[in-house]
């Protein structure tokens, strides 16, 4: 019984999922797509629960439903009205369209099989022999910051370098909300302002030794910013060269690299923390890290280099 | 199972159905305006039952509190949500059905 | 000594977040992160920098004072409960009956209450009560829309006016 | 689990088709993020089939969705800006 409920709940999501992309790419009008590719961020959070990678589940959750989403709206309310539609959109060319989706889903049945006929993969026995000496029980956050702590240092930097480049595209193209949409607004990021420091501290906390880490925190501080810098807070980041806040954007980067370079001081090679101290050492990078994500996120968000210094006008 | 984890189970069977059909609601319903009443007014108490009975049924009071607290928030954001859904509405001139 | 300390450690809180009720808050923050870690003590290194943070920082200028009747708040959730399942019982029955009998108004009503906290509040509540919801909260009148029922749903909010009135602590001009 | 490999297949066709078959830009990038997701998905249901429980394919994942809100920002922020007529004659 609970087996067949449990694959009926798998086919209605696999149904939901496919259905939703399929609207996020034809559904009439830009605005259904988005919001379509809104709902089916929110969907693959929950496969994610289901494929057991609940620490996955929580970034997606924060980042493709909260992030991604406030950054296609926002896009979407910038775009010119002519802009807004595309009316060819359905009838793309016949006989090529065809072709190229047979094309495209042979390509990839073949890839998946191919990939499900490989051996099973595995570095589990590996990591699960490294957890004990790497300073945290929770295995993803292991990786993430001690034994592949060099994928995470370029990830940061690539979100750096994605900033700089929207940064360096000119002056914000949205800028905060021409108006405060309603008094309850103000209101209701007061209140919930300090519920996501509290949950953002939570889940880093808990990402220690359970899912959770610096990636979810980081995720959701950022969205908590965007939505508070929505409801019309001025925010603390500005386009001034000597902004203090401005450092936080280079912090989690920089801290990775001192790591990284500083074990090195002492004889170790890349990355590679004294046993005994690295509980410490990704206590801190975490920190550092969700600290990074967040404001980096938000700076992305913001869709351009933000002004020198929020002015009194664009609270009104 | 417990008494409490039975009392628990039949809330969250109850309030199943209120979500069913705040959605119908959103399908049958006219105009934007009714269609923020089905949905604010039917989830909340729909959400409401099955944290109460999820609370109940975990038997743990830092379970209930978590779950009490997410449907706090989720009332208020959908109370805020609903207003604000109406402001915009207004503001774009969607005239209620109706009136 | 030691109460002295702390009454200027309050008071400078006071000051630099010009709002009321610091301590109260640190509180009630506190009470939240016992809540999310089910009362883990490993956990504070992380919950009081965070208690911190979210107590003193807020992007948001503070609202008015808030002066809730704590005793008034158990009274008002019950209300509010027994409210929220009729109307959610209402909205449910009029989207099962074949006949979908919805007949929606637009009505102004004029505020009674006076601070901006309670009307706030009162103007999100409404969104949750038997057939009502709030269009915009404007200075003199409150524009509500309607699902059926516009009598009942007026005298329904009156009541509920009243109810926030007592829960804010203000004294409102009764209905004539 | 082999549902969701099906589905992995599907979604990176779907997506791969809609990046070529879409006119608007604004949907090619959600097309683009369908077919991610698709390969995480990939990812993470390969590593369910290994018999020790694997990390690594989760943290990938993990790392991957932040990197590709970075990339959606960036060609979001290009779609505003061509739609504007902005960055050939402006030098800001």
């Amino acid at each position: 019984m609970m087996a067949w409920a449990i694959t009926a709940f798998d086919a209605l999501l696999v149904a939901l999922l496919l259905w939703l992309a399929w609207q996020a790419i034809h559904a009439d009008g830009l605005f259904r797509a988005v919001i379509s590719f809104m709902v089916f961020g929110l969907l693959m959070a929950v496969a994610w629960v289901r494929l057991d990678a609940p620490d996955v589940a929580l970034a997606e959750a924060a980042i493709g439903a909260g992030v991604t989403g406030a950054l296609l709206l926002s896009a979407l309310g910038r775009l010119p009205e002519r802009d807004k539609e595309a009316p060819a959109d359905r009838r793309a060319r016949g006989l090529a369209a065809v072709g190229l989706a047979a094309l495209a889903l042979g390509g990839a049945t073949a890839l998946a099989t191919i990939a499900w006929a490989l051996p099973a993969p595995g570095l589990g026995r590996e990591v699960t022999e490294a957890l004990p000496k790497s300073g945290v029980d929770n295995p993803v956050t292991a990786v993430l910051l001690n034994i592949r702590a060099f994928d995470t240092l370029l990830e940061i930097g690539v979100l750096l370098l994605a900033v700089i480049a929207t940064w360096a595209l000119g002056p914000m193209q949205w800028s905060a909300p021409a108006r405060v949409m309603s008094p309850a607004l103000p209101v209701l990021g007061r209140l919930l302002f300090p519920m996501f420091v509290l949950v953002s501290a939570y889940v880093l906390w808990r990402g220690g030794h359970a899912p959770g880490g610096a990636f979810p925190a980081g995720a959701l501080m950022g969205a908590g910013g965007v939505l508070v810098f929505f409801a019309g807070a001025k925010p603390w980041i500005t386009g001034a060269e000597l902004d203090p806040w401005r450092w936080l954007l280079s912090l989690g980067l920089v801290a990775m690299l001192v790591a990284a370079v500083g074990v090195g001081a002492t004889g170790r090679s890349f990355f590679e923390y004294p046993v005994d101290l690295a509980g410490l050492f990704i206590l801190a990078l975490e920190v550092a890290a969700a600290l990074s994500i967040a404001i980096l996120l938000f700076a992305l968000c913001l869709g351009g280099r933000p002004p020198h210094r929020w002015g009194s006008e664009d609270e009104a | 199972m417990t008494a409490l984890a039975w009392v628990g189970a039949s809330l969250v069977a109850l309030g199943v159905p209120f979500f069913l059909l705040g959605t119908l609601g959103l399908l049958r319903f006219p105009d934007v305006f009714t269609r923020l009443h089905a949905l604010a007014k039917a989830d909340n108490v729909g959400l409401g039952l099955v944290c109460f009975g999820l609370g109940l049924h975990s038997g743990s009071l830092a379970h209930a509190l978590k779950l009490a607290l997410i449907w706090l928030l989720m009332v208020i954001a959908s109370a805020v949500g609903a207003g604000l859904v109406a402001r915009a509405a207004i503001a774009r001139g969607v005239k209620p059905w109706g009136v | 000594m030691a109460l002295r300390t702390l009454s200027r450690l309050h008071s400078f809180l006071r000051r630099r977040t010009r709002g009321v009720g610091v301590f109260e808050r640190i509180v009630a923050y506190a009470i939240l992160w016992w809540i999310l870690t089910e009362g883990d003590v490993r956990s504070l290194a992380f919950g009081i920098p965070a208690i911190a943070a979210a107590a003193l920082i807020n992007p948001f200028a503070p609202g008015g004072p808030r002066a809730w009747r704590l005793a008034r708040g158990g009274p008002f959730f019950a209300v509010f409960a027994w409210l929220s399942v009729r109307s959610a019982v209402d909205v449910a029955a009029r989207v099962i009956r074949p006949a979908r009998p919805i007949d929606p108004a637009v009505v102004d009503y004029p505020w009674r209450l006076q601070s901006g906290s309670a009307r706030q509040f009162m103007a999100n509540l409404i969104n949750l009560m038997p057939g009502t919801l709030t269009i915009d909260p404007g200075e003199q009148l409150l524009v509500l829309h309607v699902l059926g029922g516009k009598e009942r749903a007026l005298s329904g909010i009156r009541r509920l006016e009243e109810r926030v009135a007592g829960l804010f602590g203000e004294e409102i001009p009764a209905h004539e | 689990m082999s549902l969701y490999a099906v589905l992995a297949a599907a979604l990176f066709f779907l997506g791969l088709h809609g990046l070529f078959a879409a006119r608007h830009m604004l949907r090619k990038i959600l097309a683009l993020n369908v077919m991610t997701a698709a390969v995480f998905l990939l990812l993470v249901v390969l590593a369910e089939r290994a018999d020790v429980a694997d990390s690594v394919p989760h943290a990938m994942v993990l790392t991957g969705i932040v990197i590709s809100v970075g990339v959606t920002a960036v060609a979001v922020i290009l779609v505003v800006h061509l739609a504007h007529g902005r960055g050939r004659d402006r030098g800001d």
